[in-house]
This record gives structure tokens, sequence and C-alpha cells, in this order.
């Protein structure tokens, strides 16, 4: 509850610092469920930061949203936007040594994120690619000018060349309702 | 077996054990079961059968209803089947007339949350023990005499404090060590926490001690090869791996007057033969001929055969004393003991294993054992810590612990090696003490430091300017010009990434049961648990013994712990093997094998199926039938399993006992 | 086996044939040099990237990333592919389906919707292991193939992360210091070179290169550095994202943060065609955003 | 579990020194598993005669677990795999019987594995109750 000062500045200085129970208690299982790891197991050793290529050079601590997995502190994890920078080098699994894989926790709140519509644009837009061309990294003239040059059709023997594979890919993506959402919390973001 | 046939008459007790068993499922409606069975007389219940009022109701039961046979539905036959055994005795039965219906390790305890499933499985326990109790007989225990001697595997610490303990105590006590000498890996450590004793210093009176102690036969470089026999009586035969080199004994007894190897070294000077020493981990040389180091007992020079090229040359320098033999080959002998100890031991986890800590890879990183050999005095390097790269006295040190311990991946061991933190601590103090201005980082997860003294230990350490690092080290890299060392982690008390760049880094790799042991764990009849080490009878009441009666355990072998421990255990362990030595004799359960002769056809099959050569065919009034020789039988069974004419009676575990068990089960039985 | 040729199913993905097709192009003609013929997957799609598209739902990159391998499983060939991010997903995915009865039926209930059903009857090989394993081709094999040594280079080999890591989950046993695409190398006469944190990320998996493209910057910056230190002439890896961060990013490292690198990145197919004889013209070289001619005008 | 429902017998024979201590220890740790399993204590399974084997499926039992120490870790130091041989040529027998060979099975559980042993046991009731009453018990019905 807040205290009712007047000023709120001093409201937010003084705001409460404890953390309580849990926001969602079932947190805990879901990480565990989406990422087919032990989150709990967890032992804070460091080894995970230790072996991040991203902490070094951000804020990014691998280590804390296992913490945050563990003891179901669900908001806090899926909005501190130091989620997206895990590379997935999975060089932090590899020597974790309770055999966690903390880069499938990562991935798994990514997941839970996208439940909260909190996903950045660039993953958003290879969504959309792949829904319209089967590719993440579609072709382009130039390259297409390059792969003749090579002897290469123009188009590769992928969703490419025969995009009559395309409305199977669809199907899959729609029955997950993947691109409609990226579709909306792209649209949301815009306004 | 001849007592007249009566009628059985059987009483029943369930045990309530508190709430362990009634929480779970329905004792009244086990005993209220339990009346309905055939020759149940009388059926009771109690709170905690084990205590004085329930073991009474046993007794009582007994003279008052004319029992002949007691069941008792309560917990494992494994810790309480001894008291009850005793209860039945003193109401007047004899006590093998007494069988237990686990209804608790394996019913309440694992059925927590299903009471009518576990209610008719007790039920279904105390028909099948009720079913078994009406063909009990009266047996009797053979008392076997104990040999006046114990043996000893092992000769480190704990190995030699065990053997001191027995000869002290007035037996006769085989000593027996696989390498070269006595002294195991306390004699590898400069010195020993949290007193900072030199470890040499305290162990080498020991070490003397056991070399000229009447009581103690000393046999190093010699191996277990067999083992035969059971409690009080075994017959061990050793294999004494051949030395090249004679002691003075020997040499007599070969009739080299005054001969035999006095450890000059003259032969260590010629010998144009140079090997790294294992004592030293490789860091320094030995010969072909050689000792571990000054200190050795017995002072003794080994040649290593798959080294030596046998050009002589120490043959000549010995001269007179004739101590060399080139041709020696191994020899055996056996010796008959009472009871024996096994302290055999660790070895270090290859922490090579784990690639991201670079050893092997970088010159650098060293274990502490490296280390204590490096800082030691009498090491490779007289004391002087120097990196292996360029000789280079280190400023900068990091100690990462749980190297290899605590881990879960499979490649290392999951259990906390246990003396890890308490001597990196040491290591710290000591160089910040012979270096001056060396820094020690320590990464840590946690410190464990529970023994005496040992948190005031770490409070000292903290004092004299080692820096803690609350952080599991990720992987080190090597800076391929400097040959540094940057040690990652991360500080997760400060939630910052650590690039610590030092002169060395020391890992306190995991331990491991010594390589090559399980042969002889297997031949002493003794477990291992899941971890490896080797099993103890209890973990809290019997932590010395091992399911193997007249089998003791010390030290390391049984599970990581250190100097102290080792040493308690060890004492332990001599106390209990001496027990059954100076009592003269024990007592055997009398599972003794019997041949039904009418029914033998005397085909033998039984007599190799059996381990212990127990069984004999013999003449008997015309036929062939086979004999059992009761002191070797130790009641497997194994030969009545396979009798194909039903001819081999085992005592307790009959065939009619085990078909009635199993009729009970499937075919019910009540009235 | 056909014709003394071991066949595979050739799994593009995407950066290859839509950004570095010399890659796909060296691919095809230098495996057919070393007795691997590497056959069209048609319909295939993005594998899809374990990084962008599995952070948002994993479900779906099980499902799709079974499509394409179902693809192969029609045409009863194992998969081949060139890139590591590929490899995640292709052969992780399938790995995972054969081995847990609950993910596959998961999948196979939505792969009805499209009639298809994941079987579990082929498995997925990076064209570099196929290579090192004497069995298909081997180091001697390649060895043999080469008729333009590139004797006198200083080769810095980067592994990528996805082909090794999680290394519980890979045939390979050791992902802390390899040396099996080293001995690759120094099979076309080049000289491997060893450099600090060799394992490390390049930077832009996980969607990283997307999310914060300074960030992913920084990372291959710092393996820059070290491949420098170590004197590298080029730096091989067998992973076209690998090469795209290495490449481009250089350039956007000098755009980003003023700093000029150039050093020339080849994926190994590309190394290989060099060694095989193949013209730089055969392998759009060209297309590389580093001028790659400071290495050519060693070997050429 | 509702009345009248089918629930199989099984049978097991357990050697003192690893299987019974190691049922022991799951029950320490309270390891739960399923109450479907009768025990037999034996000092060795060397004891188990096939006989036992026999007369346990001919009074209906559905299943038949044999379980000693791990091979080289027996007390007595073979039975078990005198016991072992002897249960291969067991299950032949009951296939001739027309009893799926697959109701007898032989398992080492040491002192120490607990856990392990609620995962047989678990395993056991499992594959008994996928197989349902025994061929000889439904002839009998």
């Amino acid at each position: 509850m807040a205290k009712g000062y007047n000023d709120p500045a001093m409201e937010k200085k003084f705001q409460d610092r404890y953390y309580h129970a849990a926001d969602n208690p079932e947190f805990t299982k879901e990480v565990e469920r989406i990422g087919r790891t032990m989150a709990h197991m967890c032992y804070q050793c460091g080894t995970c930061t230790g072996s991040c290529p991203s902490a070094p050079r951000s804020s990014y601590r691998i280590r804390k949203f296992v913490r945050r997995a563990v003891m179901g502190l669900e908001r806090e994890a899926l909005t501190d936007p130091d989620l997206w920078l895990c590379t997935t080098c999975y060089s932090c699994t590899d020597r974790c040594p309770r055999g966690i894989a903390p880069t499938d926790i990562i991935m798994a709140m990514r997941n839970l994120a996208f439940k909260w519509d909190i996903v950045p644009r660039n993953f958003l837009k290879t969504i959309q690619l792949i829904y319209t061309t089967g590719h993440g990294v579609p072709n382009n003239d130039v390259n297409r000018a390059a792969r003749v040059k090579l002897g290469l059709d123009a188009e590769p023997e992928t969703t490419h060349k025969y995009p009559e594979f395309l409305p199977g890919i669809q199907k899959i993506m729609d029955h997950y309702k993947m691109k409609e959402n990226a579709d909306r919390i792209l649209s949301e973001g815009e306004h | 077996m001849a007592e007249e046939k009566k009628q059985p008459r059987i009483g029943v007790f369930v045990c309530h054990c508190g709430t362990n068993i009634a929480g779970s499922l329905d004792v009244k409606a086990v005993q209220d079961y339990a009346r309905t069975l055939p020759g149940v007389i009388v059926a009771d219940e109690y709170q905690y059968m084990c205590s004085t009022p329930g073991q009474k109701k046993i007794d009582d039961a007994i003279k008052e209803h004319d029992l002949t046979g007691i069941v008792v539905a309560a917990c494992s036959p494994r810790l309480h089947e001894p008291t009850f055994r005793t209860a039945t005795k003193e109401g007047g039965l004899n006590p093998f007339r007494f069988e237990m219906a686990n209804i608790r390790e394996q019913n309440s305890w694992v059925h927590m949350h299903d009471y009518e499933g576990a209610t008719d499985k007790a039920k279904d326990a105390v028909r099948i023990a009720v079913a078994k109790a009406a063909l009990l007989e009266d047996l009797y225990p053979k008392s076997v005499p104990v040999e006046h001697a114990a043996m000893v595997v092992g000769a480190g610490v704990g190995g030699i404090q065990a053997a001191l303990d027995l000869a002290s105590a007035g037996i006769k006590t085989y000593l027996i060590e696989k390498t070269p000498t006595i002294g195991g890996r306390m004699s590898q450590l400069d010195k020993t926490f949290p007193t900072l004793d030199c470890s040499q210093c305290i162990l080498t009176p020991k070490m003397v001690d056991v070399g000229r102690h009447p009581n103690i036969e000393l046999h190093t470089y010699t191996e277990v090869e067999a083992v035969e026999g059971y409690i009080g009586n075994f017959d061990i035969t050793l294999r004494k791996k051949a030395r090249g080199v004679m002691t003075p004994t020997e040499a007599t007894a070969k009739g080299i007057v005054g001969g035999g190897c006095n450890g000059c070294g003259d032969c260590d000077a010629v010998c144009p033969v140079i090997k790294p020493n294992p004592f030293e981990f490789g860091m320094k040389p030995r010969k072909a001929i050689y000792i571990y180091h000054p200190q050795v007992v017995p002072l003794i020079y080994t040649i290593d055969f798959d080294s030596c090229v046998k050009c002589g040359l120490c043959v000549e320098a010995c001269g007179e004393k004739k101590a060399i033999d080139l041709n020696m080959e191994d020899s055996f002998e056996t010796v008959k003991v009472g009871t024996v100890i096994l302290a055999t031991g660790y070895d270090m986890f290859p922490i090579e294993k784990k690639r991201e800590w670079g050893y092997k890879q970088f010159d650098n990183v060293i274990t502490s054992l490296e280390f204590e050999r490096l800082i030691c005095a009498s090491g490779p390097t007289g004391g002087h810590l120097i990196r292996p790269s360029d000789g280079a006295t280190p400023k900068k040190v990091a100690f990462v612990l749980c190297a290899g311990s605590r881990d879960n991946t499979g490649v290392g061991k999951p259990y906390c090696s246990r003396f890890c933190c308490m001597y990196s601590l040491k290591h710290a103090h000591q160089i910040t003490e012979k270096i001056p201005g060396c820094q020690a980082y320590i990464f840590y997860m946690d410190i464990r430091s529970f023994g005496k003294m040992y948190e005031e230990f770490y409070y000292r350490i903290q004092d004299e300017g080692t820096k803690f690092i609350r952080g599991r080290v990720a992987n080190i890299l090597e800076d391929a010009k400097t040959k540094n060392l940057h040690v990652y982690a991360e500080d997760t008390l400060l939630g910052q990434p650590v690039d610590m760049v030092v002169d060395m880094v020391v890992l306190a790799a995991a331990v491991e049961p010594t390589q090559n042991i399980d042969p002889v764990r297997k031949m002493f009849g003794v477990s291992c648990s899941q971890d490896g080490w080797m099993l103890e009878a209890h973990p809290k009441l019997n932590p010395c013994g091992t399911t193997t009666a007249g089998v003791f355990l010390a030290g390391v072998c049984q599970g990581p712990k250190d100097i102290p421990d080792t040493v308690a255990q060890a004492e332990g362990a001599a106390s209990a093997a001496s027990i059954p030595i100076h009592m003269g004799k024990v007592e055997l359960e009398p599972y003794f094998a019997q041949c039904i002769e009418e029914k033998c056809a005397g085909c033998g099959m039984c007599t190799n199926l059996c381990p212990y050569s127990a069984l004999d065919l013999v003449e008997k009034n015309g036929r062939t039938v086979m004999q059992v020789t009761e002191a070797k039988c130790k009641g497997c069974g194994t030969c009545g399993g396979f009798c194909p004419g039903g001819a081999i009676y085992m005592q307790h575990f009959t065939t009619p006992q085990i078909v009635a068990q199993i009729d009970a089960f499937l075919l019910g039985g009540e009235q | 086996m056909h014709n003394g040729m071991h066949e595979y199913a050739f799994f593009l993905g995407c950066i290859a044939p839509n950004r570095y097709p010399g890659c796909e192009a060296a691919a095809i003609k230098t495996s057919r040099n070393v007795g691997i013929e590497l056959l069209p997957l048609k319909g295939a799609s993005c594998c899809p990237a374990p990084g962008a598209f599995g952070a948002v739902d994993l479900s779906v990159w099980y499902a799709m990333a079974a499509r394409n391998i179902i693809l192969a499983e029609e045409m009863g060939k194992d998969i081949a592919l060139i890139c590591n991010g590929c490899y995640k997903s292709i052969y992780e995915v399938n790995e995972r389906l054969k081995e847990h009865d609950d993910l596959r039926d998961q999948v196979n209930e939505v792969l009805a919707e499209v009639d298809m059903e994941f079987k579990g009857t082929i498995d997925v090989y990076h064209l570099a292991e196929l290579y090192y394993d004497p069995k298909i081709c081997g180091v001697e094999k390649i060895r043999e193939s080469v008729v333009r040594p590139l004797d006198g280079t200083k080769i810095a080999v980067h592994y990528g992360c996805h082909l090794l890591k999680p290394i519980k989950e890979r045939r390979f046993t050791d992902a802390e210091n390899p040396m099996w695409i080293e001995e690759l190398v120094d099979a076309l006469g080049a000289e491997s070179v060893q450099y600090r944190n060799k394992m490390q990320c390049c930077g832009a998996g996980g969607g990283v290169r997307g999310f914060d493209l300074a960030h992913s910057l920084d990372i291959t910056n710092e393996k820059l550095i070290n491949v420098t230190e170590a004197g590298a002439d080029a730096i091989t890896e067998v992973c076209p994202f690998c090469q795209l961060q290495y490449d481009r990013g250089q350039i956007e490292i000098k755009e980003k943060f003023g700093i000029e690198w150039n050093i020339p990145v080849l994926h190994y197919n590309e190394l290989l065609g060099l060694a095989q004889g193949m013209s730089p013209q055969e392998l759009a070289l060209d297309l590389h955003g580093i001028d790659c001619k400071p290495f050519l005008d060693k070997i050429l | 579990m509702a009345e009248g429902e089918w629930q199989p017998k099984i049978l097991a024979i357990i050697c003192n020194w690893c299987s019974y201590a190691g049922a022991d220890l799951a029950g320490s740790a309270r390891t739960q598993y399923p109450p479907d399993v009768r025990a037999i204590r034996v000092m060795c399974t060397g004891r188990v005669d096939p006989l036992f084997i026999m007369k346990a499926f001919a009074d209906g039992a559905d299943g038949v677990l044999v379980s000693g120490c791990h091979f080289g870790d027996c007390h007595y130091i073979a039975g078990n795999f005198k016991c072992a041989k002897r249960m291969f040529l067991m299950k032949s027998v009951l296939k001739d019987l027309g009893i799926e060979d697959n109701r007898l099975r032989m398992t080492f559980v040491s002192a120490s594995e607990g856990a392990k042993w609620a995962k047989v046991i678990e395993d056991v009731v499992k594959t008994v109750t996928d197989l349902g009453p025994s061929p000889l018990n439904q002839l009998q019905q």
C-alpha cells in the first residue's frame, strides 16, 4: 500500500523495496515446463554470468533471471529488457554445475513475455517474414543476380522456388496464432 | 529338529511406531485381521513394540498362551530383528521362532498417501509372516573361534592409526600398503589445518612407531590378492610385488649375513634411468631404483621394473650387501586374521576432465596436491612456490573451490569433498606468509568450516588479507605471451562479472575413491554407496562397520573426511575390530544348508555352485550323497535354489517355509 | 550411397542462399569432390531461427523445424547443412522429438493439420562434421582434394555456438577447446592460429543482433581484437550467420565505433573451394562486405 | 481404487544384503511408490528356486520380481549371477507355457539405491498392469 505522502517524489523515493511472496507461484513451473530444465535446483554460484558474453558489457545477469524464476518473480523477470540480451551461446548451460540450462530458462521467459505482449520488434518482424516468405532472411534482387552469375537458379530450392509450400507453413503458425499476435503487437506499438 | 511337532500357536504383535506406522495404515484392522489367520492364538498391538513394555508383551504372551511362534509387524528386520529375537528368547522360545513383517520401511513410509492400499499390504505381510512362523524351527547359532590377528589394508594416516591401536591392544596386526612406503596422502602435505602443524613432523613419529612395533607386521609394495573365509577366520592371500631389493631380514633368510638394503642410496647414484617421481606428481625426477622421499618407512629401495634396463650398475654399487635381485618375482603369502580394516583412501578426480579450467592445457593451472608439494620444504623446489611456466614467484594466486565437487553435470562429483575449503584457506595463509605481497583470491560458493577451530581459522585467513570472491569460476584463459591466467567468474555478491588476472591458479579438485580399488572392495564383500565410496553398515549407528561381519572401514575410503575425522574413525574401527578378537569367539547365524540324504541323488551340481567349497560328495550306506561342512557354509542358499531333487534343506529359509509364504500371499489363508 | 557418393538432403537455411550464395555453390561443388552429393530439399523454409523465432514461441519452433525434417524423411535421406543456427533447430529438434514422446505427440498433433507426421527416420549432420568423419570423408580425403594449397596463410577458426553447445545434446565431446576444424583448415595447407577466447560467441545470436546491434557488435569487436592479436589473415567459420556478423559487422563497427579491421571472413566451404581451385568469382566473394583480396593475394 | 477393480498380484523375492536394504532405504527417504508388490526376503537371490517362480504363477501371481545385488557386489560372491542365469531360463519356460516372459523380471538394486528401488517397483507395476491379469488367472475365470 502506498504511504499516502503528498509528494509523489517522496512516495517514489521511499517506496517499499522488500520483495514479498512470489508474484506468480506458477511462474517457476511454467518456466520449467517450457524450458524443459529444472530451474529450482539453482544454487546461485554465478558460473552462468561468469560464462556470459553479454554480462561484461551490460547489466544483464543471467543468474538473477534464474533467481527470479526460482522465486516466482514474474513481473520483474518479464519486464526487464535485459531478458533480450542473451545471445543463446549456451556457454552457461555447458558449465552449469547443477546441470541446469539457464539459456533455456531465458528462452522460456521470452516465450512467456510474448504472452504479455513484450517482444522487441525485430523478433516480430522475423515472424512476419517467415510467415510470408518462409525465410527469416529472404532473397533480394542483388542476390538473385549473384546467384544466376554463379550458375545457381535465381531462387533457392526452398519456399522461394516452391511457394506452394507456404500455406502449410502458415497453417502451422496460425495454429498458434503467432502471426496474428505479432501483427497486433507491432501495430499497437506504432500508435 | 527332533523335537515333537506341536500344532502351531502363533502370537502376532502390530506396532504403531508412534504415527510412523499408525499414521499411514489401520493398525487396528491389521490386528483384527491377524486374529482370523490359521494358527494365530493371540493378536495384540502397541505404540512401540521395541520398548521395554512392548517386548514384555511378547514375553508374557509366550508364557500365557504357550506360543510356538512370534510375528511382529513393525519396522525392518534389518533394524529390530535382534531385539525381538531376544524378547522371544526371554519368553522361553527359541529365538529363531520369530518372524518379522516389515510394515514401516517397506509400507507405511512409502505409501503415505494410500491408507487403504497400505493397510491391505500390511495384512498380506502379516499373513505371509504367520505362514512362515508356523513352520519355524528351533535353531542354534554356531560359535566359532576368532584368530588373534587383524589386517589393515592401506597405510595412510588412517591405516597407520588403526594398526597402532590394534597392535597396542595386543593384537598381531598385518599392515598392507601397495606403494613402497607408508604415510599415504598425509605424507605429501606440507602443513595441516587449522593448527598449521607440519604434516611430516606429526606423521613421521607414527610411521616410525609402525616400523618398530613388535605386533605390527608391515607389508609394503604388497596388494591383497584373494580373500577367503569369514569373521574370525579370514584367509587372506597377499601379493608381494617384486621390489627387486631385499630387506636385511630377507637377505639374512637367504644366507647373506649382514646384507640387505640399508637405504644408503649408492644404487640411486649410479642408476642411469630417470623417470618422474609420482610422489611429487612428476615435478621431480627419480631413478629406476628409488625411494619416494628420504623419510620413507621402511627405508628400502624399490626397482621400477617397467623402466629398469637391468644394466646391473646398482648391483655393483650395492656390493657386499647384495640387496639387489634383478630377477625377483612377485611372491605370495597367505595369512589368517580374525578381522579386517579397510583404509584405502582416495585419489584426486582427474580435473582435466573439466575442460573449462584448463588443467593440463595451461602450465600455471595446478591442483591443490601439486601446490602442497611446491610449497613443501622437502618438495621439488625446496618449498619455494614457483610458476611451472617460468619459475617465477607468483604474486597473485587464485584458488578455485568446488573444482569438480558439488557437480551434477555427470562429469564431476555430486558430493562435497569436505576438506577443500579448509586446505585452500591454509594455502592462502601459506602464500601470504611465505611470499611478501602475494595476494590470494579464493573463489568459493560456500566456505564450509564446520570443525573445531575451523571457523576461527577462516577468520584469521580473512584477517591476513586473503580476498574471498563468492562465485564459482566459469572458465580460465591463458595469456599466450605472459602465461598469466584470466579467471572468469561472477562476484555474485556484487552481481558483477570478474576477470581476475593472476599468475597461478590452484584447483581444489574433488576427491574420488582410489583408482582400481573395486576388486579389493568386492573381495571383502563390501558394497559401495551411490557416490562410489565404500558403504558403512549404518551411516549413523555403525559408521565403521560393513555388511560383511568382521570387515571395518576407516578414513576417506568410506567418504571424504579430513585428518581428525579419519584418525577418529580409524580408532573407532580399531576398537570395533578388536572386540571379536578379544572375545575370542563369534556366533554365526545358523542359516546352514543341510542335505536330506534320502532325496539326494548325488549328482554333485551343488558342489560346483557353492562359492565356499562347503559341499562335498561322500559315500554313505553305499550311496553317494552330499555333505555340508557347516563351518564353511555361509547360508546363501545358492545350492538349495538349484538342487533338482529338492534335497537341500536351507535352515530358516526352507523350501516349505518359502512356498508357504508364496501360498499365503496368493491363495490367502484367512479362516 | 549412390554411384559411390554419400547422398544427403541439403538444407539451405536463409543466409547462405539469400546473402552468401557463394557458400551454397561452394558447398555443393566442394563436397562433390570428396564423395558427398548434396541433393535439393525442395520446399524447405527457415529452420526456423532458434533465437529470433524460438524466443517467441518454442512450440511453433518445434513444429516448423519438424516440417523441414519431414521433407527429408519423405526423401529418405539424412540432412546435411552448413549453418550452426540451422544445426540447432534441425538437429536438436530431430533428436528431441525422437527421444521425448510428449514433444513428438504435441508436434504431430499440429502437423496432422497439414497432413504431415514426424517419424524420426533420419539423422542430421553439419557438413563440417561429415568432412571430419573418416567414415564419410575424413581429413585425408580433404587434403587429397586440394589442388591449390593455402600455403603461408594464417587462419583463425570460429566454431560458433550451436554446433557444439549444449554439449550434452551434441555428438561432439569438447566445446571448451576443440581442435578438429583446425585439422580441417591445416589440411588445406593453411596454418590455423589459436587466439584468446576462441569459443566465445560472435555476438549475433539470440536475436541480439536485431535487438541491440551495438551490443552484439561489441562482442564481435572483442573477438576481432583477439583474432588480430594472434596475427590471423582471415577468419573461417562454419555458419553463415556468424559470417554475416563478422563480415557485415566489420562495416557496422566502422560506422558505429570508427574502428577499421578489414579481416576477410570465409566460410569453410569457401576456403575449401579456393583450395580445390575454384575462382573467387565462382564463390561470389565479391558479395562479401570485407574485401578478401589481401587474403587472395597470398594464395593466388 | 474402485471396488472390484482388478489389481495386479505381484510377488517380489529380494536378497537381504542389497535389494532389501535398498527397499528399506527408499522407506527411510520416504520415496513413495505403488503398494502392489509383496516382498519375501531371502539371504541371497541364489536361493531362488525356479520352483518358487512356478508356484507363484500357478497360485495366480500376475508378476514376479526377483531383485539382488549388482554383479560383483553379491554378498556371497556370485549368487545373483547364478540366479540371473536361472531367471533367463525361466523366462523361456514361461513363454512356452503361454505366460508373457516380462511378467518375470530380475533387477539389481544396491543397498544405496532407494530411489532406484522405487523406480523398479513403479516399472514392474506398470508393466504387469499393462499386461493385465496373468493368462493362468484368465483361464480360471
